[in-house]
């Protein structure tokens, strides 16, 4: 009798095999930044706000990620000459080179998020959606929380804010 | 329990089809594409930028959205006080140009018909020899220069450049400046613009006012405002263009005919006599001759036998014409695409004289001529006229400087040119796109895309002194070099000890802006239009407001976009012509044939859409898309027909149709349109590129007959007879061929998305 | 082999199950090698997006919906007729309703999934259980074809139980397919009475349900502001429509079966000629509606429905307007109303006319309107790409092979009822008889 | 709530065809290729209407019309929709929800404008435009019904924009791509409800009119014009 229900199990986690590496659309890019970026060092050391470098949070729609040429307002020189780490980005300020971040927080086209609406309107804290990446000494490898459709409405529903299609939809 | 060879077998099947099934359901299910997030790394910080757009003489104010300093979209600045926020499809579209596929990435140099890219230096060395060897042994004048720009200062940089070098062969193509040229001819200045606030009455004679002229957008404002306020527009033209739809009366005309009618209606003000006496006897030199001559040739029935249109709408139109107070009859370089163009120009000019142009004005002190060198210098204009002589003469010219255009596809009789050009030793040319005209050239030296360079755009049509300021909105994508900087290096070059005050071009600009700051006239485009009041504080020597210092009225000028003087005062413009000329003789025997058509014979009337400016528009996917939308007619040359005209050829509507013309056969998509003139057949310019851009439709100016203003060298529209013949098969591979070989000229790629 | 140990009276109704011939084969692989190649086009559709088809600016409905509605259509043949009939107690529907249920059910198989074929996005499909708006008339429209294919399923099913029993019986192939399917009918007479019920109520319910499901396909047409499509009339014009087709579709079904299978001596001429009477009358019906529909349109003169109006009987449409109109009309009528003519071939030809004109007719609905939009600018015309023709044929072929298929493992002319009429009916139809007839004793008494 | 509309006058539009390219650009419409717009699939959420003539040679005037979704009170496309995906808001704009649209195109055959696009294919934009698409809007995938949309984007930035500066939403700070461009100042666009706004000014205007009006959608979208239609 247990054959038979082997011979059914298989088969079907073969199938879920199947559909779960066929049906991934973005693969979350494995290997880390080139830049060993310290979250942890940024704002708990040297107490700089994300307003800071994400400058975009309250003005606009996108937080933003900094490029080289902000980095270079502090990492011109160096500050810690004996962290490694600082010489890797010292490097990359001296010559001027784009740093290649890797982004794992990204919506779809069709979805209009604003973080000034959510962070300066909504007054909502950063941690919210991105967890607290302060603790964070190491670059990210995923994204905190999956920003799924539900996530929003999750919020939104208790919250009781519009959960209409077309505010968020376009 | 045991698993024997065939369970076996049957679980790895089972399991195989498992994945199999699994798999393509995952496939299946998976989100589309476009769910997945566009990456675009960078903070997407948004700015704006205001700049010039250069897509037709109009010069308005764009204001240019950017993401990341890279710009996406152009808008209308709201504050210039030509467009006022308005701006039209070329001058939306233009920034996707910025990254066109086909823009050349550096400069290039022609080894036997492919093009290989060079290094700057390198090229720029071949140049400078090239020339001083033409120096060297005294040959300037086998030097031809083609230069085609809006920019007054461009265009007095490359005069400059001639007078330092001799090369004064200099052809500029400049639309304000056609326009003023048989002003010079007669009279030596051109009226600055139609003065609105004293014209009552506006003839306009084939210009496409509101799309394609001067100064569209304004136009477009004025013309509206000016009919709310009951003056009257008429507009003869040789097609129902958008233009007239904003005209009170249509007088359906073949440029040929412009000429007699004028006369005519001279001839209804002389009879009546009703002209402006007191300006005639003091500035009109040889008038009575004049007078006579019309009054001898041009009573209304002649003309109307002539011309076809009706006496009773001549003396109409002439008697509203005499009873305005201040008429204008009004014409733009769009006059010259016809055989007798200038022959036409004069006659408007001497209608307008006999109303001592009433209708236009001048300003009161020649503001820019005042700072501007060399537009003043008007001895012998060199134009495509002397070119083509020359090359129909084949005598030697040793070399063909080309800068901005594009007038092989410009010019009829395309096949002709084209040999002429391909024996000339060294056609260097300027532009950052192989067009029909560089895909000859031995050495181009791609110039700045418009976004990336710095210029000044002035204007006196809007009857105020204005400088719309034209900036980089991103430092240049690819290795080009603005070609005033070439000239300038030029000069020093070739003519040592040639003292040139500005090592770059940007610094002639800057000069150029000084002078103008130092007169401490005008305000900036971002300051409110001034009252009144205002107004009258100025005329007492009042200041609203001063710059600490030049650099900070720069710095200004940049962020407002440009620089005006709502303050400026202006004169009645009366000048002194003398005519020589005795009308209406020129080409008789093609007036007759256009007149009274030889059977099967209909009239090509090539026109002209506000999309297109030169045929730039093949540059812009989204204008070629919707070219013939109005028709309905997608990526195809059309034809409109009257429908009576249609029927006595027995063709069907939305039909595809071959036109035969001596030239060559091209296929056409037929559409009725009730609004052309009976037996002839109208077909849009700007499609049909070979070269670049979006190769599709035909260009019916390559088939129409070779005849262009002997004066101004512009090329004829609407003299060409067509016949119809339906053979469409041959036809179609009769073009094919064409663009074929042509891409054997070309060195680029073509996107072969449309081709 | 037990199978031919005793020779039933009706052996011939079982033999198609027993045996089968070469041929069939041949035109089973053939159609499904059409088959295949429709889900290939299907697939690139898929990948590719509904540019394949020839759909473009104004005309967005083409081939898929009008195979919607004409198979849905063809399904009225079965259920509805065969319903009505026993309702009617026609004794001789009895060799006919069980064809008539298979066509129901295996065709409305196929139009159900047409809509789906036409989706742009097809992987969205569950949206509309998630989000659906019952406001829409395409919502309407799934809910009641569902509720039509239980219903009919069902309605076929209970009939066969017996049958299945009898193949049970003489066991063979299937013989655990048939256990389980049979439920144990061993045929006594509280089963019989339970059956009896069963179907009688169902042949109640199916008939409502049926006219519901086309009058809402008509809806989808008539809710919507399209010239040519606002009508009221187009309810009953559909259902009448969708019946005229289903009994040409049967007709045809019957004599090609008569013919492979030989069932001569259980669909006598009769039945045609009774089925080919209500064709006839059915035709008449239809072009009734046909003329009621354009007379009123024409009469009202209005004028972006006169667009469509011209394009059909004189524009572009013309041509298929007019072979309509002869397909659904004249040759009908001709074939049908004269005796000579109104032998088995005759009624064939005129079914098979019969059924294209329908097809016409759905298409002469749907493009037109949609090409003549009601701001007379964009004009569109239709061709249809390989794909959509495609599909259509591997349709019919799924028509085709899903019957031979049933033909393989039931029987395609109900048995028992058969044995049933051949016991009782005699003695029923008499007592119905006597019933309907005033009897001789009363007359008798009247005189005195 | 506002209730937003748009007036068109015929008399000063001078037919520049500017509002068709600003919407192209504006939204992302697709340029499809030359064998698709030969077939009838070109994409404008904003097209001139075919020209039509009034009078007879010479006398003849053009009679052109800009026609965008009418963005009617009573829209005849939501009524169908299956699943919701085209909807009216509440300050009047009908919506249109890509990721949940099926693709049925019920709402196109029902549209008496036929103001409404199908993506026939994926978008297949020229290289050019492809760089310089406007990263507000998304580009919409295969499969889906798509219309003009008064530029909702903008609505969405400008209402958050007055919203951080602690203010109401003004008049102008909120007016779709083709009025912003429109050179002669030929479409008005505001709150219909607001009486001292200028397009509820220009809506009384005695040469108002609206296509189709005898079916009663009711549309947003009015024309004026001295000529009648």
């Amino acid at each position: 009798m247990n054959k038979k229900i082997l011979f059914f199990t298989i088969p079907v986690i073969c199938f879920a095999i199947g559909f779960y590496f066929f049906s991934k659309t973005t693969e979350q890019p494995e290997e880390i930044d080139p830049v060993p970026f310290s979250h942890y060092v940024h704002t708990k050391e040297h107490k700089i706000k994300c307003v800071n470098c994400h400058r975009g949070v309250e003005t606009q729609a996108r937080a933003g990620i900094p490029n080289i040429d902000y980095c270079s307002m502090c990492h011109s020189t160096l500050i810690n000459p004996a962290s490694k780490r600082e010489k890797i980005i010292y490097e990359l300020v001296k010559k001027n080179k784009q740093i290649p971040w890797k982004v794992y927080y990204n919506l779809p086209d069709y979805v209009y998020f604003s973080h000034r609406r959510h962070v300066k309107l909504g007054k909502l804290e950063c941690v919210a959606c991105h967890g607290d990446m302060t603790t964070h000494d190491s670059p990210e490898i995923k994204n905190f929380s999956p920003i799924m459709m539900q996530f929003c409405f999750n919020c939104h529903e208790q919250k009781d804010i519009t959960t209409d299609c077309g505010n968020c939809h376009h | 329990m045991e698993i024997n060879r065939r369970d076996f077998m049957k679980l790895i099947g089972g399991s195989l089809a498992g994945l199999a099934i699994g798999g393509a359901a995952g496939a299946v299910m998976k989100l589309p594409k476009s769910a997945e997030p566009i990456l675009y790394s960078g903070p997407r910080i948004e700015s704006w930028k205001l700049t010039a757009c250069t897509a037709c003489p109009g010069g308005c104010s764009l204001k240019v959205r950017l993401i990341d300093n890279l710009p996406i979209q152009a808008f209308g600045n709201p504050l210039s006080p030509i467009n006022e926020g308005g701006i039209c499809s070329m001058g939306l579209a233009s920034v996707a140009r910025l990254y066109h596929p086909d823009r050349l990435t550096g400069p290039m140099k022609n080894v036997n018909g492919k093009f290989v890219s060079i290094s700057y230096d390198e090229a720029y060395k071949i140049l400078k020899d090239e020339l001083g060897k033409v120096i060297d042994n005294k040959k300037q004048d086998d030097v031809f220069i083609a230069v085609q720009t809006e920019s007054k200062l461009r265009a007095d940089m490359f005069k400059k450049f001639s007078e330092e070098t001799g090369f004064s062969n200099l052809i500029i193509e400049n639309f304000q400046a056609s326009g003023a040229y048989p002003y010079n001819q007669v009279s030596g200045e051109a009226p600055d613009f139609i003065d609105f606030d004293k014209c009552d009455y506006l003839l306009n004679f084939g210009s496409q006012i509101t799309e394609v002229s001067e100064n569209p957008l304004y136009y477009t404002r004025k013309i509206i405002e000016h009919r709310s306020k009951g003056f009257k527009h008429t507009a003869v033209q040789p097609k129902l263009t958008p233009s007239i739809s904003k005209s009170d009366d249509w007088v359906p005309l073949l440029p040929v005919f412009y000429a007699d009618f004028a006369l005519g209606i001279a001839y209804v003000l002389l009879k009546d006599e009703q002209y402006d006496k007191a300006f005639v006897e003091k500035y009109f030199t040889g008038f009575n001759d004049f007078k006579q001559y019309v009054l001898d040739n041009y009573f209304p029935d002649k003309v109307q036998e002539l011309t076809g249109v009706p006496s009773d709408k001549i003396l109409q139109i002439g008697r509203d014409f005499e009873k305005a107070a201040a008429p204008a009859a009004y014409f733009d370089e769009t006059i010259f695409y016809n055989s007798n163009g200038t022959e036409n120009a004069l006659a408007v000019i001497a209608l307008n004289a006999l109303k001592g142009f009433g209708g236009f004005g001048k300003l009161k002190e020649e503001f820019f001529s005042k700072i501007l060198e060399n537009e003043k210098k008007k001895e012998e204009e060199i134009t495509f006229a002397n070119l083509k002589e020359r090359l129909s003469g084949h005598k030697a010219i040793k070399a063909l400087l080309i800068s901005g255009s594009n007038f092989v596809y410009n010019s009829p009789d395309q096949a002709e040119l084209k040999k002429q050009l391909s024996e000339i030793p060294l056609i260097v040319s300027f532009s950052s796109f192989v067009d029909e005209t560089s895909s000859f050239a031995h050495l181009i030296i791609p110039d700045h895309d418009d976004f990336e360079k710095f210029d000044l755009l002035i204007d006196k049509s809007m009857g105020l002194p204005s400088a719309t300021v034209l900036q980089p909105v991103v430092d240049h994508y690819y290795n080009t070099i603005d070609t005033s900087d070439v000239l300038i290096s030029l000069m020093k070059d070739l003519k040592s000890g040639a003292k040139i005050p500005y090592d770059n071009y940007n610094d002639y600009i800057k000069q150029f802006a000084n002078k103008i700051y130092s007169t401490h006239e005008g305000i900036l485009m971002d300051q409110s239009k001034p009252t009144v009041i205002e107004k009258g504080l100025r005329k007492i020597g009042w200041q609203t407001e001063s710059y600490s210092s030049f650099d900070d009225f720069w710095d200004g000028l940049l962020d407002a976009g440009g620089w005006w003087n709502p303050f400026a005062d202006k004169t009645s413009y009366n000048p002194k012509i003398d005519f020589k000329t005795n009308f209406g003789k020129q080409n008789a025997s093609m007036k007759k044939s256009l007149a009274s058509l030889p059977n099967k014979k209909l009239r090509l009337n090539i026109f002209r859409k506000n999309l297109d400016y030169k045929g730039s528009m093949s540059l812009y996917p989204v204008l070629v898309e919707q070219f013939g939308l109005k028709w309905t007619v997608f990526y195809q040359l059309w034809a409109e027909i009257n429908p009576d005209t249609a029927s006595k050829y027995s063709l069907q509507d939305r039909s595809k149709v071959v036109l035969k013309t001596s030239r060559g056969k091209f296929p056409v998509f037929l559409v009725y349109n009730p609004s052309v003139i009976p037996g002839s057949i109208d077909v849009p310019f700007g499609l049909g590129h070979t070269n670049f851009g979006d190769n599709c439709g035909v260009n019916p100016l390559a088939y129409s007959d070779d005849l262009f203003d002997k004066s101004t060298g512009m090329p004829s529209f609407s003299e060409t007879l067509v016949e119809i013949d339906s053979a469409s098969s041959g036809s179609s591979a009769y073009t094919a061929q064409i663009i074929t070989d042509e891409k054997k000229l070309s060195g680029t790629q073509n996107r072969s998305v449309y081709a | 082999m037990n199978d031919h140990q005793f020779v039933d009276e009706d052996e011939v109704l079982f033999r198609p199950i027993y045996q089968t011939s070469k041929s069939f084969y041949i035109l089973a692989a053939a159609l499904s090698a059409v088959l295949l190649f429709g889900v290939v086009m299907y697939l690139r559709q898929f990948i590719f997006g509904l540019g394949e088809t020839g759909m473009n600016e104004p005309v967005t409905w083409g081939f898929y919906i009008i195979s919607f509605v004409f198979f849905i259509g063809i399904s009225h043949a079965g259920t509805l007729i065969s319903a009505i009939l026993r309702l009617s107690k026609a004794e001789w529907r009895r060799p006919i309703t069980r064809m008539a249920e298979v066509i129901t059910g295996i065709v409305l198989i196929i139009g159900g999934i047409h809509p789906i074929i036409d989706l742009g996005r097809p992987d969205r499909i569950m949206h509309i259980f998630e989000r659906g708006r019952l406001q829409s008339p395409l919502l309407w429209d799934m809910t009641s074809i569902t509720a039509y294919f239980t219903a009919s399923t069902i309605y076929l099913y209970l009939p066969l139980i017996p049958d299945i029993a009898l193949l049970r019986d003489r066991g063979g192939k299937f013989h655990k397919l048939y256990e389980i399917l049979s439920w144990g009918y061993q045929g006594t007479a509280k089963q019989k009475h339970v059956l009896e019920r069963a179907i009688n109520i169902l042949m109640v319910m199916v008939i409502p349900i049926a006219i519901s499901v086309h009058t809402v396909i008509s809806w989808i047409f008539s809710m919507t502001l399209q010239p040519g499509w606002h009508s009221t009339i187009f309810g009953p014009y559909f259902v009448v429509g969708a019946i005229f087709s289903g009994i040409a579709a049967l007709i045809i079904v019957m004599i090609i079966f008569r013919k492979v299978f030989h069932f001569e001596d259980y669909l006598k001429k009769i039945h045609f000629n009774y089925l080919g009477t209500l064709l006839l009358v059915m035709s008449l019906l239809w072009f009734y509606f046909t003329f009621a529909e354009y007379l009123t349109t024409f009469y009202g003169h209005e004028p972006s429905e006169m667009r469509v109006f011209l394009y059909k009987f004189t524009g572009g449409y013309a041509p298929f307007f007019w072979l309509m109109v002869f397909c659904n009309f004249i040759v009908p009528v001709v074939f049908l109303s004269n005796k000579k003519l109104k032998t088995i071939p005759g009624i064939l030809i005129a079914s098979i006319t019969v059924v294209i004109g329908m097809w016409l007719e759905r298409l002469i609905i749907v493009v037109p309107s949609l090409a003549n939009p009601r701001l007379p600018f964009i004009t569109g015309i239709y061709v249809p790409s390989l794909t959509e023709i495609s599909l259509l044929a591997a349709a019919t072929a799924a028509f085709i092979l899903g019957f031979m298929g049933f033909s393989k493992i039931f029987p395609l002319i109900s048995i028992w009822e058969i044995k049933e009429g051949r016991e009782e009916s005699v003695r029923m139809v008499s007592a119905r008889l006597n019933e309907y007839l005033p009897s001789k004793g009363h007359i008798r008494k009247e005189i005195v | 709530m506002p209730r937003y509309g748009m007036v068109i006058d015929l008399d000063k539009c001078n037919q520049c065809g500017a509002c068709v390219t600003a919407c192209k650009l504006e939204n992302n419409v697709q340029i499809v290729s030359k064998e698709n717009a030969e077939m009838g699939r070109a994409m404008f959420w904003m097209k001139m209407l075919d020209t039509s003539y009034e009078g007879s040679y010479p006398d003849v005037r053009a009679v052109n019309v800009p026609a965008l979704c009418m963005q009617c009170d009573e829209p005849s496309c939501i009524k169908v929709c299956p699943v919701r995906a085209t909807f009216k808001r509440d300050d009047g704009i009908v919506a249109q929800i890509y990721p949940q649209c099926i693709g049925c195109r019920y709402c196109m055959a029902n549209c008496p404008y036929t103001a409404k696009v199908f993506n026939w294919f994926k978008d297949e934009q020229p290289v050019e435009n492809e760089k310089c698409q406007n990263i507000d809007v998304s580009v919409r995938p295969k499969g889906v019904v798509e219309k003009c949309t008064f530029c909702i984007h903008r609505l969405q930035i400008a209402k958050e924009k007055a919203k951080a500066e602690k203010r109401e939403l003004p008049e102008d700070d909120y007016v779709p791509a083709c009025v912003e461009v429109c050179a002669s100042k030929a479409i008005y666009f505001g709150d219909l409800d607001d009486p001292h706004s200028k397009v509820s000014k220009a809506m009384h205007d005695y040469r108002k009119f609206t296509l189709q009006e005898e079916l009663g959608t009711k549309p947003k979208v009015y024309y004026l014009s001295a000529k009648s239609e």
